[in-house]
C-alpha cells in the first residue's frame, strides 16, 4: 500500500481532480486510466456524479468500493445500473450532452488535440497500420462539454504534426473560434495526459501547451517525444503527486487487482 | 469521503406548478399529466405555446392558458373537433402550428439530436408546408428525392405522468410509455414528472431496463394524477367525468356563454389548493372504483 | 338477429370482404365502421391478421368475441396486445408498412381522393370551420400498402371537386403515376366507402369510379349528392348484402351494443 | 370460422442457416448470435457485407466470409485492433465503410423510416466524409448548417440474440436490448432471432410493454445460442473461452501461419452438425458454471 504511485495512478489521479459533481462521466473502452479516474471522483467528491459504462447509467456513490471488472466485456459491470441506454436511443438525446465529459485515445493526436483513430498510410483503402475505427468518438467530441485526451504511451509517433486522418475534431486548424466555425457545439478537448505530462490548448490559437511534467521526467524528454512544437510555459511545475487519501482508495476500493500498478 | 450528499429531485405540487411561466413553450405527455395542469390553470398561466392533442390540450385552451398550439390532433373518439380549440380557431384567438404525427416527431427527434432539421415524407404533396412555412420542402443529397424538412421544436418544460420513480429522477413508465413522451422528454430543456409512487433507488436497480427517464429535473408525487385519465397498472379513465367535461365544453362553446366553463374549472380545478383536496372531491369510494379492471 | 343490415353493417361487411389474411390493420380514431371490419376480416378469415389499436398491436384470431369498446378511450382495448408500438417509435419502421392496411375519413375528400382534415375555408389562419387536423394521415396515406375512405356522409360538401386543403395525398392530380412523381411509395386509396354507395379509382386517370350502389340507393342520388363528376360504368351492381354468417357474427361477437345499428 | 390457423415462425437451426446466402448483406446484434453465426461459417458463406462490431464481427472475417464491412469498432477493451480485421484490411482484401456509431445509427434509422437519408453532425469536420464517399457534406435547408448526410443502410438479413419469443415472432429482449438491435431489425428485410426459451403467446401477452420486436420472420430456439458471449438474465460471458480464441487468432494472423485459426473453427465450429453437439462439447459443467453471476 505504501509504495509510490505508478504513472497510471499519477495520471489517474490528475484526471480525478478534474471531474466535478454533477458530471456525466463516458469513458471510451480499453481505457483503464480514465476508468479508474471517474470512480476515484466519484468517491472522493462526485455523490452526483453519473458514470456511463457499455451503455449503463450509474451512479454507485453508495458503494464502499468500485472495483475495476477483471474483463473488459464482463456483462456483470452493468450491475449497478440505474437505467440502459439501449431502451431509448444513446444518440436522441445528444441535446443534454453539455453535461457529459469524456475521455478518449488515439492513434494519433494533433497540435490542435484532432484524434486519429482510423489508421495510418496514404492509402485509405490499404494502410498500412489500421486502427480499430473511430467508435463513438467523432459525435461524442462533437456534442460533449468538455473532453480529455488520454495517452498509453507519449511519442513522437503518436503526437504529430498532422494525422493521417481525422476522426475527432479537437480545435480543428486551431483558433478559438474553430469549433464554432465548423458548427459543432461541444466544449472541445480540455488537457491531453501522457505519461511523461500534462497538457492542455493556449487560449487564442488553442495549440498544445505543456501544463506540468510528471516528477522524474525532463523538458527535453517531452520534447524529444513530441513531433510537434509544443507551447512552453515559462515556469513548468511538477505534477502533483497523489494524496496518501487518493492512493489508499484508488488502491483499495477501485484498482483491486492492480492494473495501474503493473506496465 | 465527501460530506455531500446525493440530491434528492422531488418538487412538492406548488414548487413544480410554479416552474411554468407565462408564454412558455411545454409539452404534454400521454396519459396526461393532469396534476400538474390543473396547477398551471390555477395559476393562470396564459400565452403557452403547448405541444399537446386531444382532450388535455383541450383542457388547457378553454382554461384560457394558450396562444399556440403544436398539434397532429385535436378531436377524439367521440367528438369530431374539440370545442373549445375549434371556437378558438375560427374565432382567430388560437394560433396553429399546424402538423401531423410524422412531422412531429421529426421535429421532437431534432431537437433531441441538437440538430436543425429531420427530414421527412410523410406530407409531401400535402397543403402542410403551405399553411406551416416553417416545414420546408426540401431535395435529399444523396439521390435528390423530394422530402420535408422538419425544424426542431424545442421545449422549455415537458410534464409527464408516470407510475415511479426514485428521488433522483429515475423515472420507470411501467407498462410501456404514452406515444411521444419519451420524444418529448429529450427535445425538452426540462423535463417534470408526475408519478404514482416515489420508490426506492434499489427498486429502480433491481429492473435498470425499465427506466424510461434517467434524469428528470423534478418529480412530484401525484397518486391518481392522470385522472380523469388512465395510469396503466394502476387506474382506468374515468369515463363519467371525462363525458362531463366533454358537454361542459361543448355547451359553453356552442352557446357563446361560458358559465358552464367556468362552473366546471371552478368545480373540479380552481377551488383546490392540493391534488389531495381534489382527490378528496372525488370521493375514496369512485377512486376506488376506478381501480377495477 | 334477423333485422335486415344496416348501412352501417353493410359499410362494414364491405371492407370486411377487402381484407386480406396476413394484413397489418391499422383504424384511425373516431371510425367505427372500419373497427368493425377489422374485427369481422380477423374472426372470418384472418388468422394471421394483425390489428393495430392505439399503438397497440394484437392478433386475437383464437378469442370468441372481439367486442368493440364502450368508450373511444378506454384504456382496456388494449389488453389483448402483444406488443406496444411505444417501445419503439412508431415511425421508426415505415418500410414495412407495405404489409399495413389503413382506413381514413374527411372532412373533404376529391376525385382523386385527396383528404382534407384540416378545414374548410380560405384563410388557414382563420378558418370557417376547423377540422381536428391531419393525425397520422399524412405519413400513413404516403406509406401503407393501400387505405380505405370511409365517410359517415355521402354529400357534396364532402365529396368536392378540390379540397380546401390536402392532408393525406391519394392520387395528387390525377394518373397512376402520380404518387410515384411525388416520390410517395405507398399504393394510395383503393376504395371510397359511403352510405350510399362503394367506389374505386379508374386504372389510368385514378379518378373515382362508382363501383356499387348499396341497396334502395338510385344513380341519381349518388350523382346528387357528389361534388364532382364521379365516372359511371355501364352496368352497376347493388352492393351485396351481408350474408347470414356475416352478420351473425358482426352483431353477436364483434358490435354487442348495436353502435352500427343505430344512427 | 376460417380453418386456417395462425403460422408458425420457428424454424430449425439448419434452416435458418439457409437464408444467409453469399453476397448478401448481413446485421449482427449484440450480444452476437452466435449459434447462428456458426451455421454461417460451416455453411462456407462468402462476400458478405457485414454490418457488426468487435469479435463477432472478426470471427466471420477470420471463417472467410466477408467481403466488406461496415462498422464503427474493430477493437476490444483487450486487445487494440482484432487481428483478422487488421491483417484483412492491411492486405486490402477487405473493404471498410468507414463510419462511426451516430452515422451507423443514422444510415439504420434512414432505412428503418424509408428515407434516403438522415442529417448527423458527429463526423463534420472529420475524415470519414472524405474516405466514405458515401457520406454527403451537406448544408441543412433551415438554417444553413454544415451536417452529413448519411445514406439509407439496408440490410438483407439481421441475425439476433434475444431471451424469449413465442412461436409467431413476438420477441422479447429480457433486460434490455444490445445498443442497435432494434435498429438492425428495422433497417432489414428480414429478421431471424435466435433464442433462449420458446414460450407461449400468453405469456408474451402477459407483458407485452416488454416485446421489442413482433415480427420477426424467423425465430430459432438456441440455448447457450450467444456462447462465449452473455446473455442478460441467462448466463455471463465465457471469458476463458474468448480469450482462448483471441489468442488463435492472434497468433495465426502475427505468424502468417493459419493453422491456429483453422484448429480453432474446426474444433469449435465446423466439427458439429448442430448446436447441441457444440453445447455436448463445451460441457453441461461448464456451461452451469456460466450460469453463476
Amino acid at each position: 500500500m505504501s509504495s509510490p504511485a505508478t504513472i497510471k495512478e499519477l495520471m489517474a489521479v490528475v484526471l480525478a481532480r478534474e471531474l466535478e459533481d454533477g458530471d456525466h462521466l463516458q469513458v471510451g473502452v480499453a481505457l483503464p486510466v480514465p476508468e479508474v479516474a471517474v470512480r476515484l471522483a466519484h468517491i472522493m467528491h462526485g455523490p452526483n456524479m453519473q458514470l456511463i459504462f457499455l451503455g449503463a447509467r450509474m451512479n454507485v456513490h453508495h458503494l464502499e468500493s468500485i472495483p475495476l471488472p477483471d474483463f473488459g466485456w464482463d456483462s456483470r459491470s452493468v450491475r449497478w445500473a440505474e437505467s440502459y441506454s439501449d431502451r431509448g436511443h444513446r444518440f436522441d438525446q445528444v441535446k443534454d450532452w453539455h453535461k457529459r465529459v469524456f475521455f478518449v485515445g488515439g492513434l494519433q493526436v494533433d497540435k490542435f488535440g484532432n484524434i486519429n483513430l482510423i489508421g495510418v498510410g496514404n492509402d485509405p483503402k490499404k494502410l498500412k497500420f489500421r486502427g480499430p475505427a473511430s467508435v463513438g468518438t467523432p459525435t461524442l467530441t462533437t456534442h460533449v462539454g468538455r473532453y480529455y485526451i488520454v495517452l498509453n504511451n507519449h511519442s513522437s509517433r503518436v503526437l504529430v504534426p498532422k494525422c493521417d486522418y481525422v476522426s475527432a475534431v479537437g480545435w480543428h486548424k486551431g483558433g478559438s473560434d474553430s469549433r464554432k466555425e465548423l458548427g459543432i457545439p461541444g466544449g472541445g478537448p480540455k488537457l491531453c495526459v501522457t505519461p511523461l505530462c500534462v497538457m492542455d490548448f493556449t487560449d487564442v490559437e488553442k495549440r498544445m501547451r505543456l501544463v506540468s511534467l510528471h516528477p522524474g521526467v525532463t523538458l527535453g524528454e517531452v520534447k524529444a517525444n513530441t513531433g510537434f512544437e509544443l507551447v512552453i510555459p515559462d515556469i513548468v511545475p511538477t505534477t502533483a503527486m497523489p494524496t496518501h487519501d487518493e492512493l489508499t482508495i484508488l488502491r483499495s476500493r477501485i484498482d483491486l487487482n492492480g492494473l495501474l500498478r503493473s506496465g | 469521503m465527501s460530506n455531500q450528499v446525493r440530491k434528492s429531485v422531488i418538487l412538492r405540487e406548488e414548487e413544480a406548478g410554479q416552474w411554468v411561466q407565462s408564454g412558455m413553450t411545454i409539452a404534454i405527455g400521454e396519459p396526461a399529466p393532469m396534476g400538474l395542469l390543473r396547477w398551471v390553470v390555477r395559476n393562470k398561466v396564459t400565452d403557452l405555446t403547448v405541444i399537446g392533442s386531444g382532450l388535455a390540450l383541450d383542457y388547457l385552451v378553454a382554461a384560457g392558458c394558450v396562444r399556440k398550439v403544436i398539434t397532429y390532433y385535436a378531436g377524439s373518439p367521440d367528438i369530431a373537433v374539440m370545442p373549445a380549440f375549434r371556437s378558438e380557431v375560427e374565432n382567430g384567438t388560437l394560433e396553429v402550428w399546424e402538423c401531423e404525427e410524422g412531422i412531429l416527431t421529426s421535429g421532437l427527434e431534432a431537437a433531441g439530436k441538437g440538430l436543425p432539421f429531420m427530414p421527412w415524407r410523410g406530407g409531401v404533396g400535402t397543403s402542410l408546408p403551405d399553411i406551416n412555412t416553417d416545414l420546408k420542402v426540401m431535395c435529399d443529397p444523396i439521390g435528390g428525392e423530394v422530402l420535408i424538412a422538419v425544424p426542431s421544436i424545442n421545449i422549455d418544460i415537458t410534464l409527464l405522468h408516470a407510475s415511479i420513480s426514485d428521488s433522483y429522477g429515475n423515472v420507470q413508465h411501467c407498462r410501456g410509455t404514452g406515444w411521444l413522451d419519451l420524444f418529448l422528454y429529450r427535445a425538452a430543456e426540462r423535463v417534470i414528472v408526475q408519478v404514482e409512487k416515489i420508490v426506492s433507488n434499489e427498486e429502480i436497480r433491481s429492473k435498470p431496463w425499465e427506466t424510461t427517464i434517467s434524469n428528470a429535473d423534478g418529480v412530484v408525487l401525484l397518486p391518481y394524477g392522470a385522472h380523469p385519465f388512465y395510469s396503466r397498472g394502476y387506474y382506468v379513465q374515468d369515463q363519467e367525468h371525462i363525458l362531463n367535461y366533454l358537454d361542459a365544453i361543448k355547451v359553453a362553446y356552442t352557446k357563446s356563454n361560458r358559465n358552464e366553463k367556468d362552473d366546471y374549472f371552478e368545480k373540479y380545478c380552481n377551488r383546490f389548493h392540493s391534488h389531495a383536496e381534489y382527490l378528496d372531491a372525488l370521493g375514496a369510494g369512485h377512486l376506488i372504483s376506478l381501480s377495477e379492471y
